[in-house]
Order: structure tokens, then C-alpha cells, then sequence
């Protein structure tokens, strides 16, 4: 998160924070633990009325955002929901009401998720052994008025609560993104088990699924540059929501290095503890920076946003879980326990640095970048 | 006994190897992550068949190896003892009774117990009744054993323990405790400690079983509460007892190589992993991938040399051009190579590593499996800690600076973090 | 001066832009690993055309962007060096008077220099007539820079000063130098100290040069014998040097957004390296090795985060939400990212980095590199003291225990290895 | 080094300590520096003298160990050149003299290589883009009673110095080993520069060099059992000299913490720093582990030799890099100065992680043998 902030960013994000405060506390994720949903439809309401899923999509479509870079300001939430390890389908919600809204910012979905009464999903990656960030498997075929869906997406968010999956699917050498109604038949979706405790995730079966082809979203086979950007814009959701993770870890254990003591003195004055928690303030600061730098490009579209979103997943992703496994290491034994507090944010992180692309295959893209540049030069 | 009674090694070995054969199961494979075994039923029914294992090993006299005869045991040597675990492995074997049943418990028995307590205790452990465990470390403790806040106060010929202990493997399935607890608040902290041993199942002491966060419940948490122990269920002087805890520490730190321990050869805690990470990188379709590859080499790597470095340390703790201490290197070693695979295990899981479905088959909970990676670097003693021992009792670099030397331990200050009740 | 009277910033820019396209060369790549830039008379030649482009930045006005206009500067703001630092990326530069000559320097001058000093010497240093240097580590001194042993002694009007300084980048070449000594033993380490200037070229002074382990002979050490120093050559009052050499090392710690300072925007002393790196893959034949572009991505992920830090961390301290000490933040990033680098670009080049030959190309002298791999953790203040000062100073622990607080400086112990020539 | 040896070891291991303090201190390594061959004749005859270079050549063809496991005391010797950073083609002139000695030993080049009049160097890898370990480009063809090879190794060990170079080469798909004398016709040698002060390497061009199928070891096209054992003996041999270096360096710098004070106190007070040494005290007991069992298993042709022999160049050109490196950085900048004499120890082991392999390829050939293992399986 920026050092800094606009008084409206600061209004959007100390709203939240209270909000999660009383409505998500840890007892609160604990319950959800066994929820089907693993959110409740009310609080997930509540918190559309605070803003949650308006960020991508413009005014004209009935959203808003408070600065002139909506996805800055999601990051902001998204950072809260990681310091919460807070309930609820903010990511895939987020995407595909964006990218609805500018495809057809009357689509009455849109209208649907902003308050909060729907729920949608976007499936873009794909299972073993398609499940290279970027493979697309997935046929969508057009037949006459209609176009027909094959194959598996997985791990979809929240694809048994959504009422719509916007699946990424390939048509001949191009992309085609498809609105498609989770009641439509042939259509198959199985839970998943998540290291997380409220996030949800299934397996969707498309078997020669046919919707019309109002249901494309752009243009047939012409979805790349789409595909690309609610790419990067989930990539930069995701590296605030582990900064916010990280965050609260290296909060609660700087509180329990001050407070535990050990042969009579405060862990915090051990200096090999003193050290290792030095570096922990360093990766942490860097995770900041890269997050927002990622979040910031991506939202102003730059022509580095590809290269700094891949950047922050690969350092966030990496260094975030050193962090936070340091925090438990520091807490001992009751670091590992369900129990505490501190799995929450590291449950959160894990399953963040897996949803789209791990950090060597976002390591391999900056490579790529960097390569493709200079062969180019 | 005369030297010439011992039985040959040659000959101990293949008596070893006929019962062994004759009467074991091939071991299953190791399993990694500490995950969840199942119902209380099923993880009982597995305690008993242990104590089964133990009571046939001790018919057929290959229990207690190192044991004098007079407690029930072979009163052979630790050449005989690497034998047998020659000898079984790739076998089950009762590994519920290793440790800490025969070490550190029975270890500290047989150097500070008195001759009755050996009587009673030592037979019964080789016979697999009795399964003993530490209660050791304490909830405002962490790393600081001796400072134990637990409380025991004389009453006579007996003592009246109040307190709590806590990171105690399967409390509820075991039968005695051996417990370190404070009986004198106004001396220095190493000062006025003695330990104890008492049935864990008794009044005065209530089990709650600790959930981890991958759902095992293997640790429990104790609470003592008034509980009555007679004085001869002491052990070592009153107020002595960091003189029985230092060689506690020692044969817990020297468990790998201890020769009350039965141990399958060429098995060790941190090992056995590279046969997963194969497993996974097909199961995730990236065996030819040159990364995975590399992590491959890396994660076989370290397996390798751990057990080369356990080698060293135990020819050198044995001759004795290494002191005890040096245990702590590889304790160090093994918690840091177990993070660091880890953390390869699930590099090379990949997507599924955060949600999966049960037929993922090899790919499937690793992501629960990296949310405990830290486990093999707290239990059993802290990495830190080791690195202390190391810097300080093998490198002889100077001693941190002890706040709670030179004072009663009742003034050594405790943080706002940490309550208990005083004497 | 009127806040009017200020030229706008976009003004200034297009002036600057103006002047540097028409009188500066494009820069050339940057280099790393510190080599050896070759005979003392190349370096005497890069060192006196440093001084020719100072000169001439100063005669288009571009000279001390935010120093008083009474001191030969322009009287701007941080806006305005920041543009120049803009219009300046991709051209080459006075690179040898930025560091130390203009900060800590000259910044040190102006925080607690007489008004005499300042006169003297800033218009000096801006019209490229004077380069300074830092006088302060010390042999014995290691990471304990107010440790000085360098001893001044008042004899009437003057000082006579004794002892040695090392780690001086050319002091051979420069002329000034901003020198810590102590001259008073008799009080706590921090009490006792004074800070001077005097010109380095005079008798009493001898200088080596000291050879790296690259060849490079970059750094000098010093050895002072009864050098005499004019009192009005003190910098601040008697024995409070380290009120002085507090806001030394911050000056030297933000370096980076110093707004006296000059650096081609996007520049970082860490960056840049990914050209080399590609380069050297290709050389290796490894571009397309996916271990290699692994580590090849690692690289520039590192790269792209350090700038992003560097900017956080400028922005954070300018708004005042982060304290100047946060500066220790980046310095330990970069001697981390620094050290994972190098052992980057030597894993990429294989066998090349142990024997090569001159035709290698990018390949050649990568080994001579790794061997240099510490330096950005050594140099410029250690990352341990980094480390210290970030839990200290950014997270608010406990300060480490100071043998040396409370006693007279005379009676600190320095150990077996130090000697020294006191008062 | 194995923490107790047999008393023959003991003493073999101690004068030849004592023989490398007395003549090759560092300001006789310093010296070499600008000498051609790096060593100096009269040195390596008595090294020689010593028993240097007898010991992977049996007694029948006049060498001996002193134990029963040749490499295993070889190691003793490089484990002090490791320490020493000594001159001297240690490794070369051994692997020579051991497979020449197999073939044939009443070969004249034995001979005059114990008794340090000759030196001899062995030829495996190759110049970039045949670098990987294991690549063999050169050629070697049957010309009626002639050997014809063809092509370029480098690094070659003191290949301006040697009489005679053993080349592996390739003939159809097998491996056969050719001892070539340097001043055959066709033999170009250019000397290349390397990161040690006394070991030197030259490029060695063979242009159609000719020799008489006599100079074949072993069998034509039948090498490749000969050249692995060979590879693996100097795996074992850059093990040992590698983890002397380490020692060396760790004891140098142990000596350091204790005796430079730093605001008042050691630095051997300091707890980060004692943190550190316990991690590289590990290190270093782990690389000597490894690579005791290395030479222990390679010497006796156990079946775990080859995984073991790749597993101590893997870990100990890894975990030495960062042992030493961090001696570096604890003595501060006089540590990377060359009056200092750690870089000389920093030196020695930055050459032998190259050599015959770097880190990451041992750790993808032990990969590999637990691939073939899990495929045979």
C-alpha cells in the first residue's frame, strides 16, 4: 500500500477496515471454515454498498471508482481483505464485471454484481497438464447461432455460488471469452479443497456447453488483449491482497517479539531475531512497492504493466512466504496450531501465489519480456 | 557379567534377522507432514499394535539391547543395537516407544533413578506396557525449559503439582509422565527445579488435545491442578533437577544415535522425500521439466548429505573427537534442509498446491503440507536454540548475556505476555 | 530570495535538456563488478574530464540545482533537480564529484560549516575546481565509524593530527577531505570527537593505494603524521564531531534522493544488470535454457523491485510518513539483491567463470566478478549495521548493549588485534 | 577430512602439512601469481617424494596407499592443498598416472609422473557451446595403424607444462581415451586465465593430430566405464581441496570474531553473527561429510559412488560459495583486498565448483540417476 494516500482512497480503505473489523474477524473465518459458500450473501451485499465491486467498472455502467485509477483503488481493498484473510469472491467478482461493463455496460449482470445480489466467475486457467499460466484448451466453437463450449477450467472461484462464468476458451489460433450461465446444461462443477478457509474453487466440465453468441464477450476469437488485461488486473489483486497478508503476519509477530520473553528478556532484544526480522521489514517494504508500482501500471495501462505484475507475483510470491513462515518459525509451536490467528494470513498467501501462475512461471515471463525486447532490438 | 558371556554380534544379528522375518510386516513407506492418521479408533488401534510389536521383541529377546539384564534387557552392546537396526530395516517396528519411551525417559532413569523405579519402570517399557512421555515444555516457555513456571510444593512425604505442559505427543494414549517442575521460587532459575514421574491418568491432570492447522492432534496440552506425588516418584535431589535435565536435553539431542533406540537403518526423519518429489513431478506431468529437475538434484542433494553429516557426527560423538554438543549441527541441519524441501515439494506442485481435488492422487493437501514446512525446525528443540548451542558450546564464541542469572527466579521478568501462578 | 523569482520547473527542464543535447556524449553502459579501469594516467584523464563537465554544467546554470544562489548555486528546489535528473538520463555525467564531493560533503558544509567555510569551498566544488573526500573508517575500525583512533591534539591556534584512514576512493586524485578525529579520550566514545578539513595533498600525508583482489586500486588508505590544521579548518564545535557526523551518515545514507545530488534518473547503483545477464546467457549458448531464463527472470524481478522500493522509500521520506533512518531499508536490499545477483550472472556463465579466455567475450572475467560478489554489502556502511539500524531505529527494538556507553573512550576494550597510538 | 584417521593416514596427512607451511605459504601463492607454469619443478618433484602422486596408481606399477582406499588418502593431500590453496597439477597428474597405470603398468610415463619428473594432464570437457558435462565433440579415427583426433578441450590442467595429454574422445558412439605427447604435430595450446593465482589452464586445439593406435587406453570406442571412474575420482579430489578451503577460510575468520572488537566487544559477541557461524559450522561439517563419503564410495567402486560424488560437488560448490563469501563479508573490506589472504582459499574453491561441472549440473545428474533408478524400478 502507498505510503500515502488521497483523502478519498483513505475513506474507501478505513471503511473497509472497520467493516472487516467487526464483520470478519478471525472467529468469524474459523466459522466459515465448514460454509458451503464460504461467505454469507448479506455481508457480501453490505460490502458491494461499500464500493467492493465498482472499481473496474466505469461510471456510465453504474460503477466508480475514488481516484482516476480504479484498479489502485481495488488494490486497496484487496490489501484488506489480506490483512483479514476476509470472505468473499472480490477477485473474480471484480474482473468480470469490468470486463462486462466495457463490452456492454447496459449488460444487466453488470447491475447484478455491483449490488451485490450475483456473483459471477472468470475461468481462465486449466488442470494438469494444461495448467501452464497462459494455456488455453478449451474450445469454443461456432455453430450457426450459437457457440459450443468443450473442456475443463480449473480451479474456478466461487463457481458453484456464481450465477455466470466468463470462460476464456480457444477458437482456432485466437481467444474467445464466453458469458456463460451456470445453469446451462452441460455443465459439471466440483468442489475443490483449498488451502484456504473461505475461498471456494471448482473444477468446471464444459461437455459441448451451448449458449448464443450474444453470450461472447468481445469478439470472436479476438479476446488476447482482453484476456491479457483481466489477467494483469487479477495478478495485481492478488499482490496487494499477499502484501496485506504479509502485512498482518509481520504485525502480529513484531507484537509477540516485544511481549514474549525468553531467558528473562523480550525476544525483540535477541539480535539474531533483531536481524532475521530486519530482513523480514525489508521484504515486506519491497512487497509494498512492487504491489503498488504493479497495481499503478497495470490500472494506467503502461507498456510495463505486463512486466511489473509478473514481477511483484514472482517477488510477492516468493519472499512472501518466507516471510510469513518466519512469523510462524518466531511464534514456535503455537504458530502452527489452528488456534492462532497467524494461519489465516499464511492460508491466504499459499493460495494466492497459486491462482495464477506460480512465481518461477511469472520468473519465466519477465524472462520472456526481457528476451522478446532484446531479440527485438 | 563377564565380557566373554556377551553373545557375538555376528550371531545377535542373524537371530535378529530370523525373528524378524519370520515375524514382521515390510514398513510401509515414510510419510511426511505429520498429516492427520485418522480417528482416535484407528490411532489406538495403531498404539496397541506397537505395544504388540514391543512385547514380541521382548519375548524374543531383542528388546532393550543396551539394558543390563537386571531391568529386563540384553546387556549387549551399541555394535549389537546397530545390528538389529540393520537388521530391520525395511520392517515395521515399535516406533511409538522410541522415543521418548526409551529416550530420553528411560535413559534418564537408568542415570538418576533410584533402583526401585528402575524395577518398576524399565521392564515394563521393554515389555510394551508402559509408554512414557515428557512433560517438558510449557506454554509460557517456549524455548526456555528451565524455566519452568510449573509448580510442585512439598506436603509431607508427598508433593502437590499445579501447572501446565504442553507439546506432549499423544498424552492421551501414554501411561507416565516424566516432568520437570519448579520447587524453589527464591534461588536461581537452574536452581530450583526437580523433576518427577507419575501416571499420566490420574485426577489432577485434564488432556486437551491440540488441533494443528493441517488437523493432526497428534501434541496435547496438560493441565495439573492439585495434582499429589509421592516423594519416592522423584528423581535426582530436590532442586537438582537441571543436573537430571542437562543429560534429559543430551539424550533427546542424541536420540539419532542412542543406543537404548531401535531405528531401521538408513532411515532418518528428514529423509525419504526424494521418492515423493518423483512421485509429484509426474503426477504434475513436469518430470522432464530442466527446473523441476534441478530442484530434484537439490532435494536429493540434501537428503545425501544429511545422512553422511548424521555419519560424522555419530563416528565423532563415539570416538570422541566430538563433544555431545555437536549433536545440535545436526539438528540445525535437519530443520533447515527439511524447509528448504519443503519448499521444493511445492514448487514442484505447482497450481494444485493451493486447491485440488482428491483425485489429484500425489498433488493432492501438498499445499497443506507447505503450510506446516516450518514444523521440522520447532519441534524437538528450535533451530535457534541449536544455533546457540552451536555458536556457544561447539564454536566457544561468548554467551548471550543472561538476564535471569544471579537472581531468584521469581524476579526474572516474564514479559506482559506471560501469566502464571506462583508459589 | 522571493518564492517568484523562481524559475519554473518546466523551464528549467527544457534549459537543461537544451544544454545537455547539445554539449554532453550519450553515457555508456553502465559497469559493475568494479574492475580495473587501468593505468593511473586513464584515470587521471577521466578524473580531469569529471572536472571539465562539472565546469560546464555550472556555466549553463545547471550546477548546485538547490544550493544558495550565495554560494554559486541556483536556489531551486528538489523539483527542479529531479528534472534535471530527467533531462541528464542517458548522457554522461560528473560521476566522481556527486559522491562524496557534493554529498555528504558539501552537504556537511553547509549544514555546520562557517560562513568563511562555505565560501571558500562550495563554488569550488560546483565550478569542478574541488573533489572531497570522506576521511573516516578507519583500520581498526570496521563498522564503528565514532571508534576513531585518528587523534587531533590543540596546539594554539592549530591541531596536530596522528593516525590512518582507509577506504578512501581516490584520494590520490582529489583534493579536500572532510576528516573524524578524536581529541578528547577522556569522555564516552561519542563525546569526544571533531571534525575537520584539510587539503590532502600536503606533507604529513602519505597515501596507498590499496590493490583489490580484482586488481582494482580504487581505494586508498591513509597515514597522517603530524599534520597541522589552522583551527578555523574545524567543522562544528570541539569534541561535538558526532552531533556533525550524526547528519554525515544521514547524508551518506540518502544518498539516493539527496537533492544535491546529480544521477540520471532510472539509473541504481543495483540496476541494470539484465543486459549483462542476457548477454551472457547468449554467450553461453543458454538463452533458451529454462533454468537460465529461471534465473534470468530472478534477476530482473529483483531489479524492477529495487527500483520500486528506492522510489517508495524517497516518496515515503519526503511526505514524512517514513524516517530518514527507513533509508537502511534500501541499503540492505540492495547489498541482498547485490550478492543474489552475482551469484546469478556467475551460475549463468558455467564453466567460464573458473578459466577463460579473452575471446570469451561477454563470458570473460565473470569469475573475477564473483569473487568480488560482497562488495555491495561491504561497502558504504555494512548490511549488519544495516540490519541493526532497521530494527533499532525503523522497529523501534531494544539497542544492542553497549560496553562502550558510560565509560571514558580510553577504557574501551578494543581487543587483541587493534594497536593504536593514543593520546 | 574423517574426524579420526588410521595413524599411516595421520602421518601422511602431517608432512605433507608441514612440507605445503613451509613451501607454499601465501607469499610464495602470491609470488606464483606471474609465474608461467605456477608451480615450481623442484616443489612438485618433492611433493612427488612425498607420495603425492602414487596413489591411484597400484604397487605393481611402483605406487601405493597407505590404506586400502588410494583416493580416500588422495583426498587427505587435496584436502591440504585446499587449505593451502597450493600449487601444483595435483589433480591431472593423479588421474593420469591412475589410468595409464590400469592400462598398462610398466608404461614409462608412470614412472616419470611419480616421481614428479613429468607432468601429465587429463583432457574431458569441452568449450562452450559443448560444455555441458559429459559433451565429447572431439574425434578420434582409426587410420590404419594411426589415431586421428580432431577437435578442442578446455579447460586442459597445466596443458603447457605436460608432456603428454590424455584426451577423451569420441569414435562413433563409444569414448576412447588417446595419450597424446603435447609435441605432436597438429597440437595447438593457448593459455587462458583463471580466477586462481597458480593453476593453470590452457585451450588445446587438436588439428588432425596423428599418433600410433598404441597411444590408445584402453579400448577403442570402449572408454566410456574408464572415464566415468576417472571423472568421479576428480569429483572426489575437487571435493576434498574445495572443503579444505572452506576450513581454512572458517577458521581464519572464526580467529577474526574473536580477536577485532567492535563497539567494545568481539564480534564473536554479537548473536546475528554467532547465528551465522553456526550455520556455516554446519555447512562446513556437511561438506566434509559428503565429501568423506564421496571419496570413501568412489574409491571402493560402491554403486552409490557416482550419485555420491555428484552430490558433494553439488553441495559443497553451493554451500561452500556461501560459506566463503560470508567469511568475506564478516572480515568487511579487507576481506576482498588482495593482502588479505582469505580471497586465496575464496579462489581455490570458486575454480574447482567450474571444473568438472557447476553445482546446478551435479544436482541435474543426480536427478537424473534417481530418474533412471525410479524408471528401472
Amino acid at each position: 500500500m502507498q505510503p500515502s494516500l488521497e483523502p478519498d482512497q483513505q475513506l474507501l480503505l478505513s471503511t473497509t477496515a472497520k467493516f472487516l473489523d467487526e464483520f470478519a474477524p478471525p472467529a468469524e473465518v474459523r466459522r466459515l471454515r465448514d460454509h458451503d459458500a464460504g461467505f454469507e450473501p448479506d455481508y457480501w451485499r453490505r460490502g458491494a454498498e461499500l464500493g467492493w465491486t465498482s472499481l473496474l467498472v466505469s461510471e456510465d455502467a453504474g460503477g466508480g471508482s475514488v481516484s482516476d485509477n480504479g484498479l489502485v483503488d481495488l488494490a486497496l481493498i484487496a490489501h484488506e481483505f489480506g490483512t483479514h484473510a476476509a470472505p468473499g469472491p472480490l477477485l473474480p467478482t471484480s474482473i468480470v464485471a469490468g470486463a462486462v461493463s466495457r463490452h456492454d455496460p447496459g449488460h444487466e449482470l453488470v447491475g447484478a454484481l455491483l449490488c451485490g445480489d450475483a456473483v459471477a466467475s472468470w475461468a481462465f486457467t486449466e488442470p494438469v497438464p494444461n495448467d501452464a499460466l497462459g494455456t488455453v484448451t478449451v474450445q469454443a466453437r461456432v455453430d450457426g447461432g450459437d457457440i459450443v463450449l468443450r473442456g475443463t477450467k480449473r480451479p474456478v472461484e466461487s463457481a458453484v455460488q456464481a450465477s455466470h462464468i466468463l470462460v476464456v476458451a480457444a477458437t482456432g489460433s485466437g481467444l474467445t471469452q464466453v458469458l456463460v450461465p451456470t445453469d446451462a446444461v452441460g455443465i459439471e462443477r466440483r468442489s475443490m479443497k483449498t488451502v484456504d478457509l473461505t475461498r471456494r474453487f471448482a473444477s468446471v466440465t464444459f461437455d459441448d456447453v451451448r449458449v448464443p453468441v450474444t453470450a461472447v464477450i468481445g469478439e470472436v476469437g479476438g479476446a488476447a488483449p482482453a484476456v491479457e488485461e483481466q489477467l494483469q488486473q487479477a495478478l495485481a489483486i492478488l499482490a496487494a491482497e499477499s502484501v496485506g497478508a504479509m502485512q498482518h503476519a509481520f504485525d502480529m509477530t513484531i507484537e509477540w517479539a516485544f511481549n514474549r520473553y525468553s531467558f528473562g528478556r523480550s525476544l525483540a532484544s535477541y539480535q539474531a531475531l533483531k536481524h532475521r526480522f530486519a530482513d523480514m521489514k525489508t521484504w515486506l517494504e519491497a512487497s509494498h512497492a512492487i504491489a503498488d508500482s504493479a497495481a499503478q501500471a497495470v490500472g494506467a495501462k503502461s507498456p510495463d504493466a505486463a512486466k511489473l505484475a509478473s514481477a511483484a507475483l514472482a517477488y510477492i510470491g516468493h519472499y512472501g512466504s518466507e516471510l510469513l513462515q518466519d512469523c510462524v518459525q518466531l511464534h514456535g509451536g503455537i504458530g502452527v496450531t489452528f488456534e492462532h490467528d497467524l494461519h489465516l494470513m499464511l492460508r491466504r498467501h499459499t493460495l494466492d501465489r497459486t491462482l495464477y501462475g506460480t512465481p518461477a512461471e511469472h520468473r519465466r515471463r519477465v524472462a520472456g519480456i526481457d528476451q522478446k525486447g532484446r531479440n527485438a532490438a | 557379567m563377564s565380557e566373554n558371556a556377551l553373545e557375538d554380534v555376528e550371531s545377535f544379528r542373524a537371530r535378529a534377522k530370523e525373528f524378524i522375518h519370520a515375524n514382521l510386516r515390510p514398513s510401509v513407506g515414510p510419510s511426511f507432514g505429520m498429516r492427520d492418521v485418522g480417528s482416535m479408533e484407528v490411532e489406538l488401534a495403531l498404539v496397541e499394535h506397537d505395544r504388540a510389536l514391543q512385547r514380541a521383541l521382548y519375548e524374543a529377546g531383542l528388546a532393550g539391547v543396551c539394558v543390563p539384564k537386571e531391568y529386563g534387557g540384553q546387556g549387549l552392546t551399541p555394535a549389537h543395537q546397530r545390528a538389529l537396526n540393520d537388521a530391520i530395516s525395511g520392517f515395521e517396528y515399535p516406533g511409538r516407544f522410541q522415543a521418548p519411551t526409551f529416550s530420553p525417559c528411560m535413559a534418564v532413569l537408568l542415570d538418576f533413578g533410584t533402583e526401585e523405579q528402575k524395577q518398576a519402570h524399565i521392564p515394563a517399557m521393554l515389555r510394551g506396557e508402559e509408554l512414557w512421555m515428557q512433560f517438558l515444555s510449557e506454554p509460557s516457555g517456549g524455548s526456555d525449559v528451565a524455566g519452568a513456571l510449573t509448580n510442585a510444593v512439598r506436603d509431607g512425604d508427598e508433593w502437590v503439582m499445579n501447572g501446565s505442559k504442553i507439546w506432549t505427543t499423544g498424552a492421551w494414549w501414554s501411561d507416565w509422565a516424566l516432568c520437570l517442575a519448579r520447587t524453589n521460587w527464591d534461588v536461581e532459575k537452574h536452581r530450583g527445579l526437580t523433576v518427577f514421574i507419575f501416571p499420566i491418568h490420574q485426577a489432577g491432570i485434564e488432556i486437551r488435545r491440540i488441533e494443528m492447522l493441517n488437523g493432526s492432534k497428534e501434541f496435547c496440552e496438560e493441565f495439573i491442578t492439585d495434582l499429589r506425588i509421592p516423594d519416592s516418584d522423584r528423581v535426582g535431589d530436590v532442586d537438582e533437577g537441571w543436573t537430571v535435565g542437562t543429560r534429559w536435553m543430551m539424550h533427546e539431542r542424541t536420540l539419532m544415535n542412542s543406543s537404548y533406540v531401535t531405528m531401521p537403518a538408513g532411515r532418518s526423519e528428514g529423509g525419504g522425500r526424494i521418492g515423493d518429489a518423483l512421485a509429484i513431478a509426474a503426477a504434475a506431468g513436469k518430470q522432464d521439466d530442466p527446473v523441476v529437475q534441478d530442484l530434484l538434484g537439490e532435494l536429493e542433494v540434501l537428503e545425501l548429505v544429511s545422512n553422511a553429516l548424521q555419519r560424522r557426527l555419530g563416528d565423532g560423538m563415539r570416538a570422541g573427537t566430538m563433544s555431545p554438543q555437536a549433536s545440535a549441527i545436526g539438528r540445525l541441519f535437519h530443520g533447515s534442509a527439511g524447509v528448504r524441501s519443503g519448499s521444493i515439494l511445492f514448487e514442484i506442485v505447482g497450481a494444485a498446491g493451493g486447491a485440488w481435488e482428491d483425485e489429484d492422487g500425489e498433488l493432492a493437501e501438498r499445499g497443506v503440507d507447505f503450510l506446516m514446512r516450518q514444523i521440522g525446525s520447532i519441534g524437538g528443540g528450535t533451530t535457534e536454540i541449536a544455533r546457540n548451542v552451536i555458536s556457544e558450546r561447539v564454536l566457544g564464541m561468548p554467551r548471550e548475556r543472561a538476564v535471569d542469572k544471579g537472581i531468584a527466579f521469581r524476579d526474572v521478568p516474564r514479559g506482559p505476555s506471560s501469566q502464571h501462578s506462583e508459589a
